[in-house]
């Protein structure tokens, strides 16, 4: 043929299961979700969305540090990881706390860390999930590296990684795919497009239509899906971990959502974008929709959301009153950064923490 | 003149090196109409445009790569990593393209860019935004490395930076960036690289920084003049390579004790390189071991610890009369 | 929409002008070509085939080092350069010696870089060739600035660089790929797809159907040709060229072809790959297609290609008597290695430039 | 003990360590088909199948980054590079990754990899195929920078560091691959990472390397005895990072003059660690300025006069020559 179009294996999908208002669009395509799965979803999305308002105010308060708020987000991580099982492993960037949290994460991490203490990151054995990854994209290639390990193994869990619309220009994020593409491994590529790489538009950092037709790079399918539809990103995440477990390889998922608070705490948005586009999404904010369509659904009441909302508030307090407990604990133990550096400390290193014991001895008693 | 802030200053450097020069463009992460994260291009996107301010696609091999063709085609491009922490994607197309391509072709094509990044501890950051690893890029021969340690010797070394026919880094010390104000002149400045510089003088003990460890540097050399007499001579370095050994070693020839300091871990860092030279160049008048006081050979600890690791006043003094108190 | 299929703005067309023995496959694709262009394609084609097996053959007699044979490769590097205009720039990799020498580096140039005198890489001022790149995707970044750049300038000539199939597995393709769709530069991306990547195959470096698909990851067009076919390989190339120079952006050409030699003179290919490949790739060899072609156009006969093949021994004979006359004038000139690595040499650098100057005289009189 | 060269000696610690634990596994460009272009894991892919020798795709930061998201799942992933000079594209996974997971999860992960990767000069080779950067990795902290001499230690060498609970770079000095066998035992040997090797022993003069460069350091201290009737000293450093400055200062102790040799560039490079460190160590005990005998501060020549850059046993001779005639 002299010339020819050549047909590609997959399409690019777009997937939503509820409107703005949280109306089914489509029966068919409505997710077989166990009740309490659903109130579990709603409330873990809740608990998220309070703990960051919560954050924002410690943060204000200079309790604690820079974080990176998920406000509209809620659904692209609770959607994602309540279709995956416990056993599987999550390999997050730095904006899932929601994710986090669902899998076992407590809050006392995130303030410990946020708080800029180490120990927050030292997650309990159970728990599989990756501490944040701060470096933009580098982390989905330990996901990939991950998942093959699982496969060598023989374990028949998934490996789902998080990562930005930015994320996506790294060339950390090609080699991910590219490696997943080829040895077929069990990975979920997930990718929160939140339209903004902290002052960045999403078509300044790329040029391709959607995200999700990266995929098509690597011979990996990918999905586009409502971000903010928890339906809709469940129904993504459940075939992608199908494909992943029944040996079929890695799949692209782009949540399409939106950053409706801060890049981070040392972010003013307002000299990037618009209140008009804020207030656009705002509209679509997962977690409203998603309530009416529990109300919808009677599985949901607004006496039972004040319940909810009480208990959460309650809860969150407990995590900040521990975790500032546990602060107050952990102060004074510098000495502690000459840990874990390696399984055994070199003599040098533990010369410099003789230095800075001394050191630290000596402010003391001028101190005293 | 005018008091500026380091940012100021930098930005000062940036808006009159493109006034003058169209050849010289500005490219990086939120750069433009962000004016950077720590506001060091603010303005220069409303003032010149999107052809010369460019905000990138996350990707520093990318900004790096380009700026290097840019440069190739006769441009002076003033890339910006947002965090030296993260510059490391970049490595490869530094090592092997910005600092060899004027070696490689003879002459024949030249990479004359700037790589401007916040290094430095001490501002409550997350992970990979207090890192100091400026002996990675002065330890790669082609390249120049440069850390400025206040608002005016920043903006002259930038422009000079701007001005140079080489790669250069440009480490810019965060924790100065709003830290205090100095007069900068409205006119142009320049400083050489490759030249240090000696801020105070004195006969007793030679201390050598750069880069934020200047402030407790000078602040444990006042103290030294208040508590013991002693007259400290300080350096600040400036221009980590090339290294200017000649005024580091003259000083030394007079007062023969030397304390070293900078953040960045002890370990092969900057200060074993001057070690080496004084050993080789002022041996003979050494009257003490010279002593670093570096950061430790560790990850600098997330900010609830990060004091600790920070070379203070208190450590440098003590050093310093350690040193004094060694008999020759 | 519940789930919709997304249409993608370009799709992949693969391209072929002549069939394997040479005759056109459709009339209307023949591309117009001026007769002594076409002439001096052939010409280049077999002066590059010539001189790769004589760099074989000094390389094998130790009067050159390690390098990269281009053979079979001669219509998908000429193809492209034979479309461009002098004043556009090329961005190499390092097997690009067929298009180099039709753009006017001469073979002293690669003589003495591959003898290991870096004096070989000092080019001319009207040549706007870049040195060989060695670290592999690297280079298609400096292309992206530098068209970046001639756009800034408002020149409208463009950039074309050439990388292999392995080099698209590297981060730095897909940033490289994704700045230059997003900036909309005059970039011409051609991946000389010659189906192995060392001693990996085509098919383990990435599990997409096609190297050109790629470009959708970008929203850029990507284009595959029969990388055997210059005709086609010019076809493609000139179609990228009037995109660019009309400010329409980059374009992906993946030209399918083969390497019929070593990987480099350190490679043995009977190690990783069957006989029968190489025979079948043989049959495909883009010299004889395009003679055949040129025959059936009577612009060529086997009398003048004796001739050409006459003159073009004699070039090279010329070329490597001066290459190795340089080389003995250029012996003992050791102290360059301190030259341009700054503008101005700093001091301690004189410094080891005297040490090193000392060392050399001693061993002179040592030796004497 | 059968005879080996030191790609025998790496290829047969490979080989054992694969046998005895099913999570050592190997990856890299070529590493199986073909062997590695070194041929360091010829026969591995044939023993050991698909699943754990595995030819990737060309991309070092995937190399890498797999690496450690393998080795966090428990397994031994044993990476190779197919020349350090390249690796840097995959210095942001080794520095912000490799190097810190332990250390970000207080022990809750770590990352028990190797990346080989072929370094030094000599052979003939293209550009980006002879530098010595081991000082980019013995800077960072969190990771262990090995560096074996011969057959013998560089097989010992590498089973301590596919046993190491920590990420090892293991540079293999490819001029030395094939150029002599040495008796390596078929029963496991290891040797301790961090530990140096005092491998002759003198009163007079210290004399400090490691990798490719410690022949022409002991041809030198031959000749030094031959034609001098000096005693000189020789350690192979043999770990870089964390560098075992007690058995460096002990000599210099009993010698008190030091010639250091490495063929990487001279500042920054590990000896001005050596240096920096000596003098904090055995200060009083240095009677001449300590020598470093080093690659220069600029690119490695491609091979024409590559012989000129690389450290000679003439170079090395003429150096502790000057060092032994300084009057103490
Ligand atoms: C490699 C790297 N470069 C730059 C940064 C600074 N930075 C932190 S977040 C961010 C934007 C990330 O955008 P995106 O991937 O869309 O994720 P989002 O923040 O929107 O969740 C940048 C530039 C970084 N952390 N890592
Ligand atoms: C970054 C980098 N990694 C590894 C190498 C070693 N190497 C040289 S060529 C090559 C294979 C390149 O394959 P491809 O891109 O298909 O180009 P080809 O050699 O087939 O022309 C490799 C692995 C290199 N030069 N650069
Ligand atoms: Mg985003
Ligand atoms: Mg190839």
């Amino acid at each position: 043929m002299p010339r020819e179009v050549i047909d590609l294996p997959y399409q690019v999908e777009y997937l939503s299961v509820l409107d703005e208002e949280g109306n089914l669009l489509d029966e068919d395509l409505e997710p077989e979700i166990p009740d309490e799965r659903l109130l579990r979803m709603h409330r873990m999305m809740l608990l998220a969305r309070r703990f960051d308002e919560r954050m924002l105010q410690l943060q204000r308060q200079g309790r604690i540090g820079t974080f990176a708020p998920i406000k509209g987000q809620e659904a692209a991580q609770i959607g994602i990881v309540a279709a995956l099982r416990e056993s599987d492993w999550m390999v997050p960037s730095f904006r899932e706390q929601a994710a986090s949290l669902w899998r076992g994460q407590s809050m006392e991490s995130f303030l410990l860390a946020y708080a800029g203490f180490y120990q927050g990151n030292e997650l309990p054995e159970d728990v599989r999930n990756l501490p944040v990854s701060v470096p933009v994209g580098t982390q989905p290639l330990h996901a990939v590296g991950l998942s093959y390990a699982m496969k060598y193994r023989g374990d028949d869990d998934v490996v789902v990684t998080f990562f930005g619309d930015g994320a996506t220009s790294e060339g950390d994020f090609h080699e991910a795919m590219n490696f997943a593409g080829v040895w077929q491994t069990p990975t979920i590529f997930v990718c929160q497009n939140n339209q903004w790489a902290i002052s960045v538009p999403r078509y300044r950092q790329t040029n391709s239509k959607t995200l999700a037709q990266k995929a098509l790079a690597y011979g990996v399918p990918g999905r586009q899906v409502d971000g903010n539809d928890v339906l809709a990103v469940y129904v993504a995440a459940e075939e992608a971990g199908e494909r992943a477990r029944s040996g079929e390889g890695p799949t692209l998922v782009e949540c399409v959502t939106y950053r409706l608070s801060l890049h981070t705490t040392a972010d003013d948005p307002t000299r990037y974008r618009e209140e008009e586009e804020v207030e656009k999404w705002q509209k679509r904010e997962p977690i409203g929709r998603f309530q009416n369509y529990l109300k919808g659904r009677d599985l949901l009441s607004d006496h039972d959301i004040e319940e909810v909302e009480r208990e959460i508030k309650a809860q969150i307090q407990d995590a900040v009153d521990r975790a500032e407990q546990r602060m107050k604990d952990l102060r004074g133990q510098e000495l502690t950064m000459f840990d874990h550096m390696y399984a055994e400390m070199p003599p040098y290193l533990q010369e410099q923490r003789d230095e800075l014991a001394a050191e630290l001895e000596a402010k003391e008693e001028s101190d005293a | 003149m005018p008091k500026m802030t380091m940012v100021d200053a930098l930005n000062t450097a940036l808006h009159q090196e493109m006034e003058k020069d169209d050849r010289v463009i500005v490219l990086g992460e939120d750069v433009g109409v962000d004016g950077g994260v720590f506001r060091v291009t603010e303005g220069l996107l409303e003032e010149f445009g999107e052809k010369r301010v460019i905000d990138t696609p996350l990707a520093e091999a990318g900004i790096v790569g380009t700026s290097i063709g840019m440069a190739l085609y006769g441009l002076r491009p003033v890339c910006e990593i947002q965090f030296s922490g993260f510059s490391y994607l970049a490595f490869q197309q530094l090592e092997a393209h910005a600092a060899r391509m004027r070696w490689r072709t003879r002459g024949a094509y030249t990479v004359p860019l700037v790589l401007r990044t916040p290094y430095s501890g001490g501002v409550r950051a997350l992970e990979h935004h207090s890192e100091s690893r400026e002996a990675y890029w002065a330890h790669t021969p082609g390249l120049k490395m440069v850390i400025p340690s206040g608002p005016r010797n920043a903006r002259a070394l930038l422009v000079s930076a701007i001005r140079d026919p080489d790669p250069v880094v440009f480490y810019e010390p965060k924790a100065v960036y709003r830290a205090f104000r100095e007069e900068v002149p409205e006119e142009e400045e320049t400083w050489p690289l490759g030249k240090a510089q000696v801020v105070r003088e004195g006969d007793d003990i030679t201390m050598i920084s750069y880069g934020a460890m200047m402030r407790p540097t000078l602040q444990a050399a006042e103290r030294l003049r208040e508590e013991d007499g002693v007259e400290a001579e300080v350096v600040d370095v400036l221009t980590i390579a090339p290294l200017d050994h000649e005024t580091l070693a003259d000083s030394v020839r007079k007062t023969g004790r030397v304390v070293i300091v900078h953040e960045a871990p002890r370990s092969l860092g900057p200060g074993a390189e001057i070690v080496a030279r004084l050993v080789e160049k002022s041996f003979w008048y050494l009257e003490a071991p010279i002593r670093r006081v570096t950061g430790y050979d560790v990850v600098i600890p997330l900010f609830a610890y990060e004091k600790a690791y920070l070379p203070s006043a208190d450590r440098v003094l003590r050093a310093a009369r350690e040193t004094l108190e060694t008999p020759a």
